[in-house]
């Protein structure tokens, strides 16, 4: 178990390395760049500019350049950085994960504006996808549970909405409804409890439906299989047989939903960021593509994609909790 | 050989039936049978007979929808099982009836410890404490031969082999010292050596604790040895109903006949063409009108194919579904002396 | 036992198949020993039967002769040709002399292709026939295996688990061959009719001229149909003999327990015989005993047992066991200790 | 028996599922919609203007552009009312369906055609390359795939549109088309991500499904790799395939309603259900009808979308034909 932890940690690097390489590769293959924006510079500034970040050295020295301030690099002698992490060895003294400035917020480091914005869409996440697994388990359970019932069928339909409702749609939907029209919660903007809760509700609908209905399938192919029929055989009640016996089974399609779900999470908070004028990490992401500031973009993709794969392996770590057949292999 | 103090198990007329794309199957259709205590029932019939259904039927654990117990009377022990609310079915459950099933590769929960898994049939029954229960699980485990029992008893089933599998699902069967075992092909997943093994066991504890046993399978030679009395199922219905050794010796029944002469015999030289059975079992969707195996017999007429087959009664406890069941019996007879 | 016999239609030397499981970056590798050193010549016309229980390597040798699995080492020679080292394309051309039917009558048919078409394929591979002709063909073997012609355009799903093997045997028959392996073809079938297909298979030898191997883990059906039997255990063959003989006479403790725990359909005979039953599990193959494999569960077993890696040696006219308690190859076993083996088997 | 047998036809699997489906209620709805949908955005748009003369990008001369309020609610004229500047939202939504539609079935297709064949390849390989191949995938999934699509889209989108995408779109939308090109731009980058999880699902089934015994007897009767993969391997995964694809339709839609929503998807003057729905936000609470009736369509069709995929896969699904 270990040692597949480690290694699973170990490969992280290499593909967080390629992650970033194909980010930066595309950033460059594009035409234009940055600076240029609609307009021709007079090519004496355009010079300037080059020089200042360094876009007059050949394309690989730059790649190494970038690659090296990313991930670790030795510092020349005299040098200063406010950025990343350092620490020395001996003489030398090493800096780690600078991203370096902002071209658009000038003077903010990539680290800096990641900080300041990630726990706004973390938090988010996190809230909506506790919810969505709270009501999709309780809805899945429950359908499995009284099969082809109307409480089947109606949670599974309002799933099936869930699935097709876009979230843009259904947020301004509640704040037209709980905001504007009842006033019980609050339109927009971060503040306290109140405040979380429409867009959570929001960003969960389509995890929720997702997990309903993935609950439900595991849970009804589990109840089919020979063990359940063993533990009714002992004279369990079906409320025993299913949580005891029935439940870990299946939920493990859930489980292994969670991977693909958190990435369409970060995806997801762009919009609600957006509708309900939250300043996360999402619209700050778009903003640099859009402007293609290159630094924060490779900061923003490296840290998520990261993220993403720590949180898989943990997906994964916790299917050997779940099932124990798993573990010793 | 058998103690008759008395019935554990009546099953009158019953049947069981299924809702199917095809239409209805009637998966067990008007069985009859008396179970004594301390005997061994042999039910043994081809894969659709119907053998499993009529004892989940018996457990009442046939999934509803899209089956149902349509007819008949199940009375254990004096309690009609096909009457009692579902709750007090589950007091007799895995109680005072067990049943150990086919497959111990998927019959155990892979997720929770075997511990877990004995323990919780005997806290729910014996209103043992978690102390007790484990203990007990442990004398359940070295019962069935299970010698390490202390160190293995908190593994996970894939830590065990099929046979150490089956070992632990007898225990669970037998923690609460059940009066009526219901083995359902409890050795057809696993190896000659082991099903030995697991055969030899199921007696030995028989002989132990008096419990009465049914014993499911498709292999005859499997119930020659381990039973009192034998059933042949057939899409169905019983075809025949006799105390072992004379069902062996003098069948009749033209099905029980040609199951036994298929039978390879290791002593035979190589090369005889082996005695096979024609034609295919028949689709329990669509029966014919008369009997479900005139395509197939030897002996068939005209009224086989019209007329739905009597049950003919040979004598006080041989009974054969056949038009022919007297001619049948008288040639066996003859075949007997012959030998 | 050379590759030039006239007689020999299949000769397999020193044969071995090892798996690797596991084994990544901070894990060692292990290797399953499924096939650990096979000798066996398969004489042209013959059933050889090859029983074991579950694991014990013989459908990885079957499948093995037919270059289905990959052999680790050792030759298979078939008309002076090693198999076992020949390229891909040239031993696709071999195939059209060599088949197999499978166990699962089930998941052995391509679910989504008509009878016709299964059985066509190999024809069609092989460029036996064009055309109409292709057609009539698979007709012809329908009809042999005893299945209706007019079925040609139905699904495998229609059929059931009998007529679903009458199936696998033409497209095995389909080609022609000389040799085929049967892999268990009985041992998914509902009993009434595994004398069905047994009885079309030794009819359809006796007819073309097949060479089997018939593999299979019940003895009775191995004892009916095969000539020559060979007991297989843990990857090697412990005992080979011609069919009577191995029952009559069994050498091998094993083969001797394997024999006592098949059940007879007979109340009389099981009352009264003594069965040998043999303690614990079949050992894993990943990690099997040293010594004679068996001796984890032999009653008889000795201290060399546990050394020494018996090998299979006549011991009696044609009539071969792997056992140092009954070997005379072994001579500083001790006299007392061989005659005891006789004395106290059933 | 004599040559000329009557021959029985047998009842493929897909025969079957086709009558399963026609079966559950609720697929037969979703396909019901989803025909009404594909023929009212193939031909609605040209019965539109030759009705009322109304075409999507149409301002009627009679609404101004100084005008504040120009937005009519639903009508005899505008059965769904009229956008901000006028524009008859029927002819709108018709319209968008085209291009919301589109952009499902193109990626779909693409995902069919490189997803199908990648992983197949992979997982029929096996080993080393498969290993290789997938990690590609694991990478390009690392980054969430929407990243990927907004990258592409606003890093080529504009002035740096390839050359060749812009002479396809010609040809499409006439030259100098700025939007349409926009649209083929789209369609690419959602095609580019669209076939990963299908190159999954693909490899899974040829993993499990070529240690079938069909697989092996098909290799015992000599038959070739290339004969293994396309009459064995494929026939026999398209079941899912078919499936997911069913499924990709709708997670792709709402993919380009919500990049049009960010601004990055379709633009004026073409619409997509998703641009119609994103425009419609903005004024929801003065003129709802400007969200609700592409909000609606959209919801319809993927409903109906997702009903089918679901019918399918129990349709296909062999569990389901036991009793």
């Amino acid at each position: 178990m270990l040692s597949f932890i480690l290694k699973r940690l170990f490969i992280i690097i290499p593909m967080a390395l390629l992650v970033i390489t194909l980010t930066w590769a595309l950033i460059r293959i594009a035409p234009g760049s940055f600076y240029s924006g609609e307009k021709q510079l007079p090519p004496a500034i355009e010079e300037n500019i080059k020089k200042k970040y360094g876009l007059d050295k050949p394309w690989y020295s730059q790649y190494l350049l970038m690659l090296g301030n990313v991930t670790c690099r030795t510092l020349a002698e005299g040098e200063v950085t406010k950025n990343g992490l350092q620490f020395s060895i001996g003489q030398t003294t090493v800096k780690c994960f600078d991203f370096g400035d902002s071209l658009k917020y000038q003077g903010q480091s990539v680290n800096e504006i990641i900080r300041r914005h990630l726990p706004y869409s973390v938090t988010l996440g996190i809230l909506a996808y506790l919810l969505a697994l709270v009501i999709g388990l309780a809805a899945g359970i429950i359908a499995a549970l009284k099969q082809n019932s109307p409480l089947d069928y109606g949670s599974m339909a309002l799933a099936m909405l869930g699935l097709s409702l876009p979230n843009f749609v259904l947020g301004p939907i509640l704040v037209l409804v709980f905001a504007l029209g009842l006033h019980w919660l609050p339109p927009a903007r971060w503040g306290n409890l109140s405040n979380v809760i429409l867009p959570v509700i929001t960003l969960a609908a389509i995890y929720m439906a997702y997990i309903a209905r993935l609950t439900r399938a595991g849970m009804l192919e589990v109840m089919r299989s020979d063990y359940i029929r063993t533990a009714r055989a002992k004279g369990l009640n079906e409320t025993t047989v299913l949580l005891k016996h029935g439940l870990r089974g299946g939920i493990i399609p859930v489980v292994s939903f969670t991977g693909p779900a958190l990435a369409g999470l970060l995806a997801g908070t762009v919009v609600v960021e957006k509708v309900f004028a939250i300043p996360g990490l999402g619209n700050i992401f778009i903003q640099a593509v859009l402007n293609r500031d290159e630094p924060l973009i490779l900061g923003i993709v490296a840290f998520l994609s990261i993220l993403i794969m720590i949180f898989n392996l943990a997906v994964d770590i916790s299917y050997g909790f779940l099932d124990p057949r798993i573990r010793y292999e | 050989m058998t103690n008759h103090n008395g019935t554990i198990l009546t099953v009158n007329d019953l049947k069981t039936y299924f809702q199917t794309e095809d239409g209805i199957v009637k998966a067990v259709d008007g069985i009859s049978f008396q179970l004594q205590k301390g005997e061994t029932l042999g039910i043994v019939g081809e894969s659709g007979s119907g053998k499993s259904v009529t004892n989940l039927s018996v457990m009442r654990l046939i999934p509803e929808p899209p089956g149902k117990i349509v007819n008949g009377d199940i009375i254990f022990d004096g309690i009609d099982v096909r009457e009692l609310a579902i709750d007090e079915v589950r007091k007799i459950r895995g109680k005072r009836m067990a049943m150990i099933f086919q497959d111990p590769m998927t019959s155990l929960n892979p997720f929770l410890r075997i511990s877990s898994q004995l323990m919780e049939v005997t806290r729910l029954h014996l209103g043992h404490n978690k102390k007790q229960a484990y203990d007990h699980a442990i004398k359940m485990l070295k019962t069935v031969g299970i010698s390490d029992a202390e160190e293995r008893i908190d593994s996970y089933p894939h830590e065990f082999s099929g046979g150490m599998r089956q070992r632990v699902m007898i225990a669970m069967a037998l923690s609460c010292d059940p009066e009526l075992l219901i083995a359902d092909e409890p050795t057809t997943a696993l190896d000659v050596t082991i099903q030995a093994q697991i055969l030899e066991l199921i007696k030995d504890l028989k002989a132990r604790m008096g419990t009465s046993v049914i014993l499911i399978t498709h292999d005859l030679g499997v119930v020659a040895g381990m039973t009192e009395k034998i059933i042949v199922m057939y899409a169905g219905k019983v075809f025949e109903q006799a105390p072992t050794r004379e069902l062996f010796a003098t069948p009749a029944n033209p099905y029980t006949k040609g199951l036994l002469k298929s039978v390879p015999d290791p002593a035979h030289e190589q090369g005889k063409e082996l005695y096979q059975i024609p034609g295919l079992p028949p689709d329990v969707a669509h029966l014919p009108p008369g009997c479900p195996f005139a395509e197939r017999c030897g002996y068939v007429q005209e009224i086989c194919r019209t007329e739905y087959p009597p049950f003919i009664q040979i004598n006080e406890d041989h009974h054969s579904l056949c038009h022919f069941a007297r001619e049948v019996y008288a040639e066996s007879v003859q075949e007997r002396q012959a030998k | 036992m050379s590759e030039t016999n006239e007689k020999n239609i299949i000769s397999i030397q020193d044969l071995k198949v090892h798996y690797k499981v596991g084994g990544g970056l901070f894990t060692a590798a292990k290797y399953v020993k499924a096939v650990d050193g096979v000798t066996l010549d398969i004489e042209k016309g013959e059933t050889l039967g090859l029983v074991g229980e579950s694991g014990c390597g013989k459908s990885t040798l079957g499948k093995a002769i037919l270059r289905l699995t990959e052999p680790t080492d050792g030759k298979v020679f078939y008309k002076g040709k090693d198999l076992a080292h020949l390229p891909q394309s040239a031993m696709r051309e071999q195939r059209k002399h060599l088949q197999m039917i499978f166990q699962d009558p089930y998941a052995s048919l391509n679910p989504r292709m008509t009878v016709g078409n299964i059985i066509g394929e190999p024809i069609r591979t092989f460029g036996l026939a064009n055309g109409k002709s292709v057609e009539s063909k698979v007709q012809e073997l329908m009809e042999t295996v005893g299945l209706s012609r007019r079925f040609v355009k139905r699904y495998p799903h229609e059929f059931s688990g009998g007529q679903r093997q009458r199936i696998g045997i033409a497209r095995a028959l389909a080609v022609d061959p000389e040799f085929i392996v049967a892999d268990e073809p009985i041992s998914a079938l509902d009993v009434s009719i595994q004398a069905q297909i047994m009885n079309l298979m030794e009819r359809l030898q006796a007819e073309k001229n097949l060479t089997y191997l018939f593999i299979s883990h019940d003895l009775r059906a191995v004892r009916h149909l095969s000539d020559r039997v060979a007991v297989m255990y843990l990857g090697r063959i412990v005992e080979l003999a011609d069919g009577r003989e191995v029952y009559r006479d069994p050498l091998m403790p094993y083969t001797k327990a394997l024999i006592s725990a098949v059940p007879v359909p007979d109340p009389e005979i099981e009352a009264a015989r003594e069965r040998i039953i043999l303690t614990g599990d079949v050992p894993s193959p990943i990690n099997p005993p040293s010594g004679c494999p068996f001796h984890t569960r032999c009653r008889y077993a000795i201290q060399e047992c546990k050394e020494i890696v018996p090998k299979l040696v006549e011991i009696k006219p044609l009539h071969l066991a792997a056992c140092i308690r009954i070997s005379p190859q072994y001579p500083h076993i001790e006299e007392n200790s061989k005659q005891g083996l006789g004395v106290v088997g059933n | 028996m004599t040559e000329n047998v009557e021959i029985v036809k047998g009842a493929s699997l897909w025969g079957d599922a086709w009558k399963r489906l026609l079966k559950n209620k609720l697929a037969v709805f979703g396909l019901i919609v989803i025909s009404i949908m594909v023929i009212a955005v193939i031909i609605g748009p040209a019965i539109i203007r030759w009705t009322t003369g109304f075409t999507p990008d149409y301002i009627p001369s009679d609404v101004g552009s100084g005008e504040l309020v120009s937005s009519f609610p639903p009508s005899m004229t505008h059965p769904m009312g009229t956008d901000d500047q006028g524009r008859d939202l029927l002819a709108r939504v018709l319209q968008g369906g085209r291009i919301s539609l589109t952009v499902g079935i193109i990626s779909t297709f693409v995902s069919l055609l490189v997803g199908v064949s990648y992983g197949a390849i992979a997982g029929f390989l096996g080993g080393r390359i498969d290993n290789l191949m997938m990690r590609i995938v694991d990478i390009i999934y690392a980054i969430p795939y929407i990243l990927i699509v907004i990258v592409l889209l606003s890093v080529f989108g504009g002035p740096n549109t390839p050359n060749w995408i812009q002479s396809l779109s010609e040809t499409f939308g006439g030259a100098g088309n700025q939007g349409m090109s926009q649209i083929f731009l789209l369609f690419f980058a959602l095609g580019l991500v669209s076939w990963l999880t299908m190159a999954r699902v693909v490899r899974g089934q040829v993993l499990s499904l070529k240690n079938q015994e069909f697989v092996l007897a098909a290799r015992a009767t000599g038959v070739s790799s290339f004969g293994i993969i396309f009459r064995h391997l494929v026939p026999n995964a398209l079941g899912p395939v078919i499936v997911y694809a069913t499924l990709t339709v709708p997670s792709v839609m709402l993919t380009e309603a919500f990049l049009s929503f960010l601004g990055l998807g379709v633009q004026a003057p073409y619409a997509s259900w998703g641009s119609l729905a994103s425009d419609g936000i903005k004024n929801i609470s003065i003129f709802p009808w400007q969200l609700i009736f592409p909000g609606v369509t959209m919801a319809l069709t993927l409903f109906s979308l997702n009903f089918l995929g679901d019918g399918l896969r129990d349709a296909l699904d062999p569990q389901t034909r036991k009793f």
